[in-house]
């Protein structure tokens, strides 16, 4: 058969101001008809670029193909007018993107949006396109498309918008859809809807997809083949379920290993890919991937492999047998369920043992509210009720993580739990003491104690201090040490979150994400606080990052005693690292539970659902089973009786009327639903 | 003498007897010793279109350098107002170039023995513009109006001081009572300010009758749309114009429309371009240039009254002493003042008076003559010697001028300032130049100067009397602080002399004793001048410089 | 054979975007070195005057008035017969006096109002917001007007009057950046480790608010020097022995028709520096400007 | 809610700059009488009286509650120079000075669009760069000498325009060309930086993968979110261009506010300078209070939160 999309050889470069520097390089890949492939890469790969040459929209950000060719049914894009692509763009080959929000005009409606692309192709009147408009719109699974099509982007949720941009472009049934990143944004809930919608449009149009993802568990569960990109090239390619069950080169292999199982064992280290992902202005010599490779060579530092392909699969590695000969360590070829049920056996006395520890951290009834600006003096005050009464504890030298959907309000009951803002109502108890009515003075020595990891790696380094300085910052504020001795203890702090004590006069530009949040961790730990508030202290990161953040997390609690608060909306990591989790809902917790137990048991729909959310690293478990539907309400209007009863598939009568309270479940558990599951 | 200057007048056939008659006269007032710019001394002259066919109607666009404040003589403060009311407007009576006093609205008048009381006969023909009967009623209505303070009166209640009261003796007669003689006062009468109001009209608008002035002059008052245009129209039953104008009847025009331009080059540039008919106050840079320019014509008239001058403050050290005075305005060359800054456009003054004001003594003309060194031996005299620094020093103090001036940099006065500045650095004294907006309080209240500059147009040399005389010791100080006994005496006698060359006698006698001793250093001699167009005919002016526009037409 | 015609393609592509690069350089950036090179010779002019006028600005060669510019005097004599090109050199110390000065007082009242209001917040905020309201509803000439009007001419006056009509938009802007620097999460990350709120406003939140200042007060710089020559023009101009460029302009503006080059000397004076801080100020604001940085 | 609370600032902003304008001139030196009489003429009797006649002589707070116990009636007070109505003298004004600042305002926007959006499209090529230029000459040069250029080279010289007045369409050409150029480089810079920040949106890449063409993804979609934050622009130029009118209504002869309250400040005619700064700061606080509306015109996304 006939590919209908063949890429040979292609090179992308940009002009920037340091000359011309290329961004892929000679890259080979095809797509048949029909056929989902997925570009997996970590940022930096070039799998973004590839998908926007095929398209050649790198022409309007000072890229352009250097070399190779992109041939569409027989046709050369990368040679094509400007005119022709036009007529290319959006008709045959349609484009989604990551960030639904920014992807549409904000000032133009969905509907004109859509009309617009639709009669830039074909000659239909503006009334035939805008009933074509409410059809796409109904078909990807919007309600009431009529209004929506008429409303303006900043209307419609992030999920709501993503269905509507998939809309877009079926709008004039393309051959190819390219998919950047289409789910990343959205909570875990929604990307589970959203990447079902895909599969089913793609059953139904028998289009091709490309799918650009950096989620291996997102690659297992849609691609027919995968290709996989680092600095630029492809370094393997091959059918899904090849590439999970034998990874043949080491940067595959190290990815899979990266993402921790849901049967890992706490306190295990996570495998790691070490260092980060090279600048394309410097590139190392010989195999782009050595300097980070377990199994590098000296011919690896000196010559580049080639990319040795057979039959639509191939891999760029001198070793690829002895990678191939490894086996993953773990398998994935079973259920979570049963794997976890497995695991658990060992794990439960851990639990035990740390169940009678002294309360470190205690919460009662805490409500936080955001009143509403009223629309005039006589409608009602309204707020935005974003913790409402919430009551749990956190157990010294444990790991407690706090999961829910954006908007579930588990950022500001951290940040209420170290008194960053001020609860509207409600106590919190640290070691005993009542933080609440503490005034700016009183609680700032106490802030020794409780310290904070930020998601933002850049955002919350100065960029204007040095990062010793930045570290040193609560050494200096709480005053006690000398500028000596503050030096020494920035360079100790350095070493002890992996980095360089010599870079202390740097700026926070000059390190990469990953290494900014381990400035970010040693500025955190600096006053040896009991207490560290982790608010996704990962989720900005790459995943091979990611699980170097979590193992120096890991081994810093072990050493320094430490206390977390893990807050995250990757369900994976939270569990890994957590001795507790509390799932949060719509400013209520609604389960709480030893992680292990949790997962093997959940006693909430919600947490039941959400854990099915998930999309797992293994290859042909196309999880048909049944994902929340809807999205989160409004915290400004939240549901009568149980808030999650609209979309519950367990709820009556009387989850619609009656709110369930936190009760205990049997030892260490609770949860707030009518009917529990256990 | 007034002496009115006619730069580049077109020239007809008709009018060249008078052209020779005009340029004998002024050769006459060359012989007599006055300088060279003086011009012709009869303003009846300029009417003299008036021998041929005179073209009737046409408007004329005339364009004023600032916006009026208000068109009610008795409120008004501004010059440029004036030019505007003087149209709207007659007075009792009417002073000529010679500063002879004719007859206007009155007919005739008899002054009593002691002075305090005038009696004034009234034209019985005379309407105003609204139809109210112009009679002795309406004199006396208008001269207590001034004196109302509801009536907020400004210049012209100073104007009509001494005045007290009047008394209606008939219909067209009237008698003003004075608290002491004054020979200014019917000078006074003569001016614009003190014109004579609609009564009617006067009391139905009240505060607002200077946006709806009604007079009995040739025009009417049209419409006035602020800092944009004033509008007046030819007032049909005119008939009773002075004998400064030839044409005593109904005037030419169908009426005039006042521009407001306030900026120069716009100004001039209109007239040149055709936007406008007429322009007042002509920069000198515009009169060199205009003079080249064969479409306009160039009108001036020199005023009357104290020229530009600068007066000492004699209560500060040391230029209460004369040859501290004197050497100053030995040092201080004047022609080459005049000469940069109005190019020889403006007449140097001489003396205390201008050349056009009564008793005016063309004698002291080419008297003073710039003498650096004997400055400096004057200076040396007194003790001021030259420091390291080229600044004279005495006793360890500098030698400094204050001079201030005020704002804003009408007709070039504050240049003259930096010109000065420049010239006595050169003798040795470091002027300090203050430009200040607050003249009165600065100069007047607090006399924080050492040299002050100011001019002023009026009618008589009386005007000497404030300038120069002793001051009462609860009243505000003269600007020069002078204060001789004889030439108090002389002041005293000018204002109540009956006999005019008596009187001329006095006058230059206190202008002789005010040059002779540096009390003040007279600059320049303030003309009026108009750029208008050649088709423009008749434009004339009275004695204290102000347009009169009875007899122009516009020829086509 | 194809790799080496792809190499040499790029190789190619790689000098014409040098080449490129080199054009923008040469357009863009020539016009900035010459701004740059506009306001160091202003700025020396205004220091070191002396080295670079021919004539002294107060010597009136009274024998040649309003001579059109000719070898002896570039920029020809103005009605004093001063030289007007040295009367120019000189003038520029007190336009850029008026200038900076201005902006000094007027920007630093302003930032401190607006750092006050936007990090103190609450009734703080408002009653400083509502007084600054009140000013920006004021047209700043006018308030100018007032001030200079009442006061008198003097520098000092002109300073003061264009320095307090701007001071509600450096308060405004100040306050805007001061409180997007406010919600950044390195200031949470502060108050995380127990810092005083004095001690992140002085080490965090100010340092890194004040680059829009920055360009506002470059920008400014032109900005006064016109204020105050608008303020020249209705007659608020300070007159001494050496006037400012303002001052110039406006006296002579009388003799354009006659005497061309009076007016436009000082005129261009103006145009050039004010032209000259502007495309500065904009180069600072991209240059300042995290976002436009990057390109 | 949103209205009404806006109208309620609104009318505090306005009495507050009364209160502002009030206290500056009455603290600082000088008197309405200081223009209306001769020194040397008058004595200081006769200049006394003056004052008391005019009740400049008064303190503060009996002339400020006159005044706006008055105001309250509905009586602006009448000018101390010459006794008009304060409100007749700003309705006779105020058509002049509108006509003026809408048509500056139009040759700005027109000339700021159009240079913007060529000098963002073309960013950093020539056109970009003369498109700056051009706006940066706009606000570099003295609105006043650019004003007497003007007027000597397309009134007197070749005599198109006439060089005064304020009736006719003809004579609001020029003023409203030199005060237009200002906004117009303010203009510029914004619509271009806005420009340039939206060309950057992820919004580009979906407009340019639908296969839109260059043209309607830079003219509908670019300029009209570009157009957003320049329409703030305009209602602070709006501000900038009333006071603008002070200098441009002198150097063109005009009428209009900007002449009287110059006029008026310099003579410390009270009641009329607080007329005009009553005016002027409605006119500001409504046109601010349009602008903010109009947003919710062209941008959706604040009607939502409003």
């Amino acid at each position: 058969m006939e590919a209908l999309l063949d890429i040979q050889e292609l090179s992308v470069g940009f002009r920037t101001k340091n000359g011309l520097l290329e961004a892929i390089t000679n890259i080979s890949f095809s797509i048949q008809p029909g056929e989902t492939v997925c570009l997996v890469g970590e940022s930096g790969s070039g799998k973004t670029v590839t998908s926007k040459a095929i398209m050649r929209l790198i022409d309007y950000e000072n890229g352009s193909i250097t070399r190779g060719s992109i041939v569409l049914r027989g046709r050369d894009i990368a040679t094509l007018p400007e005119a022709e692509l036009r007529q290319l763009r959006g008709k045959r080959v349609a484009m989604v993107f990551q960030e639904p929000m920014a992807a549409f005009d904000p000032v133009f409606t969905i509907g004109q949006q859509i009309v617009e692309t639709i009669m830039q192709h074909e000659r239909v009147s503006r009334r035939e396109a805008w009933d074509r408009g409410i059809e796409l719109l109904s078909r990807v699974g919007i309600p009431e498309p009529a209004i929506r099509m008429k409303q303006y982007p900043g209307e419609l949720s992030g999920g709501m918008l993503q269905r509507a941009m998939i809309a877009m472009a079926l709008s004039c049934s393309p051959e190819l859809l390219i998919a950047d990143e289409p789910t990343t944004a959205l909570d875990v809930t929604i990307q589970a809807q959203i990447l079902k919608l895909l599969q089913e449009l793609q059953q139904e149009l028998g289009m091709s997809i490309l799918l650009i993802t950096h989620d291996l568990g997102i690659a297992a569960e849609m691609a027919d083949r995968i290709v996989v990109m680092y600095a630029g090239r492809i370094v393997e390619q091959g059918t899904a379920a090849e590439l999970f069950a034998r990874p043949r080169h080491p940067y595959t292999r190290g990815l899979l290993q990266s993402i921790p199982p849901l049967d890992s064992v706490r306190g295990e280290r996570l495998y790691a890919i070490q260092g980060s992902i090279p600048s394309l202005a410097a590139l190392p010599v010989g195999c782009l991937f050595h300097p980070r490779c377990e199994y590098a060579t000296e011919r690896c530092k000196e010559e580049a492999p080639p990319l040795v392909e057979s039959s639509g699969s191939g891999v760029a590695c001198w070793h690829e047998e002895r990678v191939a000969a490894a086996v993953v360590k773990a398998s994935h070829s079973n259920s979570i369920r049963v794997r976890v049920e497995e695991l658990l056996e060992g794990n439960s006395v851990d639990a035990a043992s740390r169940k009678d520890s002294e309360i470190l951290f205690e919460a009662e009834h805490l409500h936080k509210y955001y009143p509403v600006k009223r629309k005039s003096f006589t409608a009602p005050r309204t707020f935005i009720r974003a913790v409402d009464d919430v009551s749990f504890s956190i157990r010294r030298n444990e790991t407690f993580g706090l999961v829910g959907e954006s908007g579930s309000g588990k950022s500001t009951l951290g940040r209420i739990l170290l008194q960053m803002e001020q609860a509207t109502s409600g106590k919190v108890l640290f070691q005993g003491k009542d933080l609440t009515g503490l005034n700016g003075p009183q609680l700032r020595p106490l802030r020794r104690d409780m310290q904070v990891i930020f998601q933002d790696p850049y955002g919350s380094l100065n960029p204007r201090w040095t990062i010793g300085d930045s570290i040193a910052e609560p050494l200096k504020v709480h005053g006690e040490w000398s500028a000596n001795e503050r030096r020494t203890r920035v360079e100790e702090l350095l070493q002890l979150v992996g980095l360089d004590p010599s870079s202390s006069g740097k700026y926070p530009h000059e390190f990469s994400g990953g290494q900014r949040q381990r400035i970010g961790i040693a500025r955190a730990i600096a006053l040896s606080p009991s207490f560290i508030l982790a608010d996704e202290a990962v989720s900005a990161l790459d995943v091979s990052v990611q699980a170097q953040i979590v193992n120096l997390l890991q081994e810093l609690q072990q050493k320094l005693g430490l206390t977390y608060l893990f807050i995250a909306h990757g369900l994976q990591i939270v569990r890994h690292i957590s001795d507790r989790i509390g799932v949060m809902y719509l400013g209520k917790l609604v389960e709480i539970a030893p992680s292990d137990e949790l997962f093997r048991q959940p006693a909430h729909p919600y947490t039941k659902l959400l854990i099915e959310s998930i999309p797992q690293p293994v290859p042909g478990q196309h999880s048909s089973s049944a994902f929340i539907q809807g999205e989160i309400p409004s915290p400004a209007n939240p549901p009568s009786g149980c808030r999650f009863h609209p979309r519950c598939p367990f709820a009556t009568e009387r989850c619609r009327k009656e709110q369930p309270e936190l009760r205990p479940l049997g030892e260490d558990r609770f949860a707030a639903c009518h009917y529990t599951l256990i | 003498m007034n002496r009115s200057r006619f730069v580049r007048r077109p020239f007809q056939t008709s009018t060249a007897l008078l052209l020779v008659l005009t340029l004998l006269l002024s050769a006459c007032a060359s012989n007599k010793g006055s300088n060279n710019n003086s011009g012709q001394p009869a303003a009846q002259q300029s009417d003299a279109p008036a021998a041929t066919e005179i073209k009737q109607g046409g408007v004329l666009t005339y364009a004023l350098a600032t916006s009026p404040d208000s068109l009610d003589p008795h409120r008004s403060g501004l010059a440029v107002a004036v030019r505007v009311i003087r149209t709207i407007y007659d007075s009792l009576v009417v002073q000529l170039p010679d500063n002879s006093i004719k007859p206007w609205l009155a007919t005739s008048w008899a002054i009593s023995d002691d002075g305090l009381s005038y009696t004034f006969k009234l034209r019985q023909d005379v309407k105003f513009q609204d139809g109210t009967p112009f009679n002795a009623e309406a004199v006396k209505y208008n001269f207590d109006r001034i004196l109302d303070p509801a009536t907020k009166a400004a210049n012209a209640a100073a104007l009509l001081a001494p005045y007290q009261s009047s008394e209606v003796i008939d219909e067209y007669t009237v008698k003003l009572n004075l608290a002491t003689p004054s020979r200014a006062f019917l000078g006074n009468l003569s001016q614009a300010l003190l014109g004579i109001v609609s009564p009617t009209a006067a009391k139905k608008d009240g505060d607002q009758f200077g946006l709806n002035p009604v007079g009995t002059g040739p025009f009417k008052f049209v419409k006035w749309e602020q800092n944009a245009e004033i509008q007046v129209a030819k007032n049909a039953d005119y008939n009773w114009a002075p004998e400064l104008v030839t044409n005593t009847g109904a005037p030419y025009l169908d009426g005039i429309i006042f521009k407001i331009v306030p900026e120069e080059a716009t100004r001039i540039g209109s007239v040149q371009s055709g936007q406008v008919l007429a322009a007042e106050t002509v920069p000198p840079q515009n009169i060199v240039a205009l003079k080249g320019d064969s479409k306009v014509q160039l009108l001036e008239a020199n005023t009357v009254g104290l020229p530009y001058t600068l007066f000492f403050n004699q209560e500060h050290a040391p230029w209460n002493d004369v040859k501290a005075r004197q050497a100053v305005q030995l040092a201080v060359d004047v022609d080459s003042i005049v000469k940069t800054l109005y190019l020889g456009t403006y007449d140097r003054a001489w003396s205390p008076l201008t050349p056009g004001t009564f008793g005016y003594d063309p004698t002291l003309e080419n008297g003073v003559k710039p003498d650096l060194e004997k400055a400096g031996a004057l200076l040396d005299e007194i003790g001021w010697v030259k420091g390291a620094d080229g600044i004279r020093e005495k006793d360890g103090k500098k030698l400094t001028l204050h001079y201030v001036d005020g704002t804003p940099n009408r007709e070039k006065r504050n240049d003259i300032a930096v010109i000065i500045q420049q010239q006595l650095k050169a003798l040795g004294i470091a002027v300090e130049v203050e430009i200040t907006k607050d003249v009165r309080t600065v100069v007047y209240t607090n006399g924080d100067y050492d040299l002050y500059g100011n001019s002023q147009v009026n009618s008589d040399p009386n005007a000497l009397y404030p300038f120069y005389h002793t001051t009462d010791p609860k009243a505000q100080k003269s600007l020069t602080r002078l204060s001789n006994p004889e030439i108090d005496k002389l002041l005293e006698q000018g204002r109540v002399e009956t006999d005019d060359t008596k009187r001329a006698d006095i006058y230059k006698q206190i202008q002789h004793y005010i040059i002779d001793q540096a009390v003040i250093l007279p600059i320049y001699v303030f003309p009026y001048t108009v750029a208008a167009d050649k088709s423009v005919q008749g434009l004339v002016f009275d004695s204290l410089g102000y347009p009169l526009f009875n007899g122009v037409s516009i020829s086509s | 054979m194809r790799e080496a015609a792809t190499a040499s393609t790029i190789w190619y592509k790689r000098n014409r975007a040098a080449a490129i690069r080199f054009k923008r350089l040469s357009a863009n950036n020539l016009f900035l070195i010459a701004a740059a090179a506009v306001i160091l010779f202003i700025a020396a002019c205004a220091v070191v005057p002396s080295f670079i006028a021919p004539y002294s600005p107060t010597e009136m060669l009274t024998d040649s008035i309003m001579q059109p510019p000719s070898a002896a005097h570039v920029f020809g004599t103005d009605y004093f017969g001063r030289d007007i090109f040295s009367v120019v050199v000189y003038g520029s110390r007190d336009s850029l006096f008026i200038g900076f000065a201005s902006v000094l007082v007027g920007g630093l009242a302003g930032g401190a109002i607006g750092a006050l209001s936007g990090y103190a917040g609450g009734w703080i905020d408002a009653v400083l917001m509502r007084f600054n309201d009140i000013l920006m509803t004021i047209p700043g000439i006018l308030l100018a007007l007032a001030i200079a009007g009442a006061l008198g001419k003097s520098l000092f006056n002109i300073v003061l009057a264009v320095a307090v009509a701007s001071i509600p938009g450096y308060a405004r802007i100040m306050r805007s950046q001061i409180m997007s620097i406010k919600g950044r999460t390195f200031i949470l990350a502060s108050q995380a480790a127990g810092a005083s709120p004095l001690h992140i406003f002085w080490k965090h939140v100010l340092p890194n608010s004040l680059s829009p200042l920055l360009v506002m007060a470059t920008i400014g710089i032109g900005t006064s020097i016109l204020t105050g020559s608008g303020l020249s023009f209705l007659g608020l101009g300070v007159l001494k022995e050496v006037p400012d460029w303002g001052t110039l302009l406006s006296q002579g503006r009388g003799y354009l028709t006659v005497a061309w080059w009076i007016c436009t000397f000082p005129g261009l004076a103006i145009t050039m520096f004010v032209l000259a801080v502007n495309m500065i100020g904009d180069r600072l604001r991209d240059r300042l400007d995290p976002k436009r940085s990057a390109r | 809610m949103f209205i009404v609370g806006r109208i309620l600032s609104s009318l505090l902003v306005i009495a507050g700059s009364l209160v502002l304008v009030f206290a500056i001139l009455y603290v600082l030196p000088g008197d309405p009488t200081d223009n209306m009489i001769d020194p040397s003429v008058a004595t200081a009797e006769q200049i006394a009286n003056l004052k008391q006649q005019l009740g400049v002589d008064q303190p503060f707070y009996i002339q400020f509650t006159r005044y706006i116990s008055d105001m309250v009636r509905g009586d602006f007070g009448n000018s101390l120079l010459n006794s008009e109505p304060v409100l007749d003298k700003i309705l006779e004004h105020f058509p002049a000075t509108l006509a003026l600042t809408a048509a500056s305002a139009l040759v700005s926007i027109t000339i700021g669009l159009v240079l913007g959006v060529l000098s963002a499209i073309h960013r950093n090529g020539p056109i970009d760069f003369i498109a700056r230029l051009v706006g940066l000459f706009g606000i570099s040069m003295p609105t006043f000498w650019s004003g007497i250029l003007l007027i000597v080279l397309f009134s007197l010289q070749l005599g198109w325009f006439p060089a005064m007045g304020s009736d006719g369409w003809k004579t609001i050409v020029l003023p409203a060309l030199t005060l237009g150029i200002v906004g117009a480089g303010f203009i510029v810079r914004m619509v271009r930086s806005s420009m340039l920040d939206i060309i950057d949106e992820h919004f580009m890449l979906t407009l340019r993968s639908k296969g839109l063409s260059e043209r309607a993804v830079m003219y509908k979609h670019a300029l009209r979110n570009a157009l957003i934050p320049a329409v703030t622009m305009i209602g602070m130029l709006i501000g900038e261009m009333l006071a603008g009118t002070v200098v441009i209504e002198t150097v063109f002869s005009r009428q209009g506010i900007g002449r009287i309250i110059g006029d008026a400040l310099m003579a410390k005619d009270l009641p009329v300078v607080q007329g005009v700064i009553f005016i002027t700061a409605v006119i500001y606080v409504l046109v601010n209070l349009l602008v903010d509306l109009s947003y919710s015109v062209i941008d959706p996304r604040v009607r939502r939160s409003a």
